[in-house]
């Protein structure tokens, strides 16, 4: 085994897809399967340069669909596997992940948000919520994280295999092209040196012994016959799901109880938000602030008593109501009023943010 | 009040305006602040005004871009038209000299500015390729958070396998930065709110 | 193998016509590639609930295996008369080395 | 007491699934018993991965004492040769119908095709989309009837049936095996297919075996009508025999390949 790609805590200023490409190396990921798409690209430039030194793989393949599904054959190989993509190779992506959602595979996906419908703008956006929250023709049995600095990236990538080989969802990083070509500081750092221990990976075909003989053959399949098997795997798909999100969910809020107007953000965007509520604080504005950091599973019980108590909510997003959906579901029975400042594909400055709680008070 | 420092830089492709936020942000990151840098990218690999977004702080950055610059660099004509929307009433407009005309007529006489002749030296004492490193000089004395040390030092990381080819580019480079920073610290007045 | 089939079995020309009702879904395949036509439709009903083949509908099986070649079922089991042992591999192939568990 | 007869089922097979869920006269027992013989023979059960598409195909998810994936329709072989880049040491086996190698999944074949993958691909010709009832299938002969070409395919308005090991043996590199066998011919398809699974374990390159099947379900024949289509009309149009061995020198198409760029 070559050595470790990082040891010790190690300062760096580097862009987002650099950040995620270490992260990868750094969880022991080892394999790659990718098809190129802006502003994802310079993940696999990253990856394509370090991997040979730390004895891992990578193929481009011939789109994302193949990406999807070479990534599927990675995970029930048994390897810590991964792909990345963003905008229209995301909707390819979902066939994939379709299946992997059916067969509990712990993929690993990093999407870079981009500009849509369609292929629209190489540059950002928060557009791909719905698509990788809910992509594919079923229920949503994924766990997507939405970091919103490069120190999150690099903590996220890292937690998403973990996550993913723990629970058997697929697992997405939700970043954005912000993110992507973004420089800003960072500290990396080997998960093992800081008490994280990474899932084992086990292969769920290739085993040892001789099937039929010595142990039962593999026979995983996705296909059905009747509807009552189909309910019946769900079922427990869906028991297990409800049974994690408690462990799984993750958010983050400042100065949110009894708040005259809660802002609700999440990825970069709430970046933005937490220093519009930090102003309008200084201001003598009674704001707060709530980030969503999984928004698969959504924390509903972490927002709901929040939200309760707030005069007003705030949604803001990159896109055009994606993050209000998943709240006002989430506060369904509520009576506090949500409003939304919804840019889609635009980015948001905190200016803007204390404007539009201005305009509610 | 702390230094929290939002640069715009505008310019064609070839004037190098994302080299000289990214070595201006690598310096500030080495001298112990909390840079931010973002280009503006989209489809075209060529052709579009490129535009860096740079700041600076001693805190974590918020958000990646910004509606308002402390400072917005303007290097050719489509760049003063396409920075204006970064430019308020408190922003120091650096430009090119050579773009006064295009400044007064879309700023009028009011805008707090600063013409930098880096053009014209870069072409008669320099090198036309230096350009943007006298810009990086000005932008170093008008802000005066950062030591020559730290620059010099980002310079060399950035061009260092260019200078060991060929040292005189060193010797221009950091001439040019001189040359910059002599004209900018002559208005030294961002990094005075320090 | 752990699961069992039971078989008919007929006695016919050169050949030893082990039939496994369980498995023949009466396609019929083999009744076209017999080039003695010895084989047709049985009485005795198969896995569909259809007729089963047997021999001794033509001139006498000769023991060439095709019906049991083409059956997609494994349903046919041709053992020769003249006593060579039960197990035959169905292509005849060599056995690679190494191949024994 | 002797032990009564049993049947002579590939030993790869699994008996506790058989009967297996084919349709009575379905070439994919037929296939699939030349593929279990061919595993057999080479003796790399153990090692064995086994993938199938949608499509009837999928109805072989647990038709072997194999490890099985069953995916989605055309992306039998992403899936396989994700397996394969991450373990080389294990034989997989990406087995689809004309739909799925030729229609919807021809970009994933080309571009295996392309790449030499070390994969042994099994695709099974029966002209037809049979699981979804009897459309047309990019093999479709022209004139023949189906559902969505009652009237016979006319190939002025739908193109000409698919020639798939033609297109993989003109494009793949040095090393690939590439044949065209029949359910008509066992012992041939077996021995096509063994040759494959060798070229796969001697890291040759790509191993693209078709076998041409019956649909007697969607064909509406007969066992005599069954015959007599795959054996004069398909065969007529798609003939059997090996494209492309390993030992062969690549055409004359196929350039050198040094390496190239443009200098730094």
């Amino acid at each position: 085994m070559a050595t470790k790609p990082i040891t010790g805590e190690q300062r760096a200023f580097m862009t987002g897809n650099e950040v995620v490409a270490w992260a990868a190396l750094a969880a022991g990921a080892d394999i790659m399967y990718g098809y190129p798409i802006t502003p994802q690209n310079e993940i696999m430039h990253y990856w394509t340069r370090m991997a040979p030194k730390y004895e891992r793989a990578f193929l481009q393949t011939e789109d994302e669909i193949s990406a999807g599904f070479t990534t599927v054959g990675g995970v029930l190989a048994g390897k810590r596997a991964f792909t990345a993509t963003a905008g229209p190779g995301n909707v390819l992506m979902q066939e994939a992940m379709a299946m992997a959602e059916m067969m509990r595979l712990p993929t690993v996906v990093v999407v870079t948000q981009r500009g849509g419908p369609s292929t629209a703008t190489v540059i950002y956006s928060q557009q791909e919520l719905n698509l990788t929250c809910f992509g594919g023709n079923g229920e949503g049995l994924r766990i997507v994280y939405s970091p919103a600095s490069h120190d999150e990236l690099f903590t996220y990538v890292i937690k998403a295999f973990n996550s993913a080989w723990k629970y058997r969802f697929p697992t997405f990083v939700l970043g954005d092209g912000y993110q992507s070509k973004m420089r800003e500081p960072v500290t990396l750092f080997d998960p093992e040196e800081r008490g994280i221990n990474m899932e084992v990976c086990r292969p769920m075909v290739g085993l040892p012994g001789l099937p039929g003989e010595e142990r039962d053959p593999a026979h995983l399949r996705n296909t059905y016959n009747l509807e009552d098997e189909l309910y019946q795997v769900l079922t427990d798909s869906i028991r297990e799901y409800e049974a994690m999100a408690s462990e799984v969910a993750e958010w983050d809020a400042w100065s949110a109880d009894e708040a005259e107007v809660l802002v609700i953000a999440h990825g970069v965007v709430s970046r933005a938000a937490r220093a519009a509520v930090e102003a309008l604080r200084q201001g003598g504005v009674q704001a707060g602030y709530f980030r969503s950091i999984t928004l698969r599973p959504f924390p509903v019980d972490a927002l709901r008593p929040l939200a309760s108590r707030a005069r007003h909510l705030l949604v803001v997003e990159s896109a055009y109501g994606q993050l209000q959906r998943l709240v006002q579901a989430s506060l369904y029975g509520l009576e506090t009023p949500v409003s939304g400042y919804l840019r889609p594909g635009m980015g948001i400055t905190p200016e803007e943010v204390a404007r539009a709680v201005h305009s509610l008070i | 009040m702390a230094l929290n420092l939002k640069i715009a830089l505008a310019g064609e492709g070839g004037q190098g305006v994302q080299s000289v936020a990214e070595i201006l942000t690598e310096a500030a990151y080495h001298a112990g602040y909390q840079p931010l840098y973002i280009p503006n990218f989209g489809v075209e690999q060529r052709g579009g005004v490129s535009v860096a977004f740079v700041q600076i702080s001693e805190a974590p950055v918020s958000a990646p871009k910004f509606t308002t610059g402390d400072i917005v660099v303007a290097l050719s004509h489509r760049a003063v038209e396409r920075a204006r929307q970064y430019v308020g009433p408190e922003t120091l407009l650096v430009f090119d000299a050579s773009l006064a005309d295009d400044v007064r007529r879309v700023y009028g006489e009011g805008q707090k500015s600063l013409a930098v002749p880096a053009l014209a030296i870069a072409k008669e004492g320099l090198h036309p390729r230096v350009f943007n490193v006298i810009i990086l000089g000005v932008l170093v004395g008008v802000t005066g958070f950062l030591e020559r040390r730290d620059v010099e030092q980002a310079l060399e990381r950035q061009f260092g396998h260019k200078f060991a080819q060929d040292p005189s580019l060193k010797e221009l480079n950091y001439r040019a930065l001189e040359r910059g920073y002599l004209l900018g610290s002559e208005r030294l007045e961002v990094g005075n709110r320090i | 193998m752990s699961v069992a089939f039971k078989p008919i079995t007929t006695e016919n020309g050169k050949g030893i016509f082990h039939l496994f009702p369980a498995l023949c879904k009466g396609c019929g395949l083999c009744i076209e590639k017999c080039p003695v036509d010895t084989i047709g439709w049985a009485r005795q009903l198969g896995a569909f609930g259809t007729p089963v083949v047997e021999p001794g509908h033509g001139k006498p099986c000769i023991a060439c295996k095709k019906c049991q070649l083409v059956c997609p079922d494994a349903a046919i089991w041709i053992e020769r008369r003249n006593g060579q042992g039960r197990t035959d591999a169905l292509t005849a192939a060599p056995q690679a080395p190494g191949n024994e568990k | 007491m002797a032990i009564a007869a049993q049947p002579q089922m590939p030993r790869v097979w699994r008996a506790e699934s058989k009967p297996h869920k084919f349709c009575p006269g379905c070439g994919h027992g037929i296939v699939l018993k030349a593929l279990g013989e061919a595993v057999d023979a080479l003796g790399i059960q153990e090692r064995t991965i086994f993938g199938c598409d949608i499509g009837c195909s999928l109805l072989s998810w647990d038709f072997f004492n194999l490890d099985t994936i069953q995916t989605h329709h055309g992306r039998t072989t992403p899936v396989l040769v994700g397996i394969k880049r991450a373990r080389p040491e294990l034989v997989v086996v990406s087995y689809m119908g004309d739909g799925g190698a030729y229609a919807i999944g021809a970009q994933h074949l080309v571009s295996s095709a392309s790449r030499n993958d070390l994969v042994t691909i099994i695709v099974v010709n029966n002209t037809v989309y049979a699981m979804t009832g009897g459309q047309m299938a990019p093999t479709t002969l022209p004139g023949q009837k189906t559902e969505t070409t009652p009237y016979g395919r006319d190939v002025e308005l739908t193109g000409r049936p698919m020639l798939g090991p033609e297109l993989v043996a003109a494009i793949a590199p040095p090393g690939a095996y590439v044949a065209r066998g029949s359910v008509a011919n066992v012992v041939q398809l077996k021995n096509y297919i063994q040759k494959g699974l060798e070229n796969q374990i001697q890291g040759r390159g790509i191993a693209f075996i078709e076998a041409l099947s019956s649909c007697p379900t969607n064909w509406r024949t007969n066992a005599a009508e069954t015959w007599r289509f795959l054996e004069k009309e398909m065969s007529a149009y798609f003939p059997v025999g090996e494209l492309r061995t390993p030992e062969e020198k690549p055409a004359a198409r196929l350039r050198e390949v040094p390496a190239h760029g443009p200098k730094p």
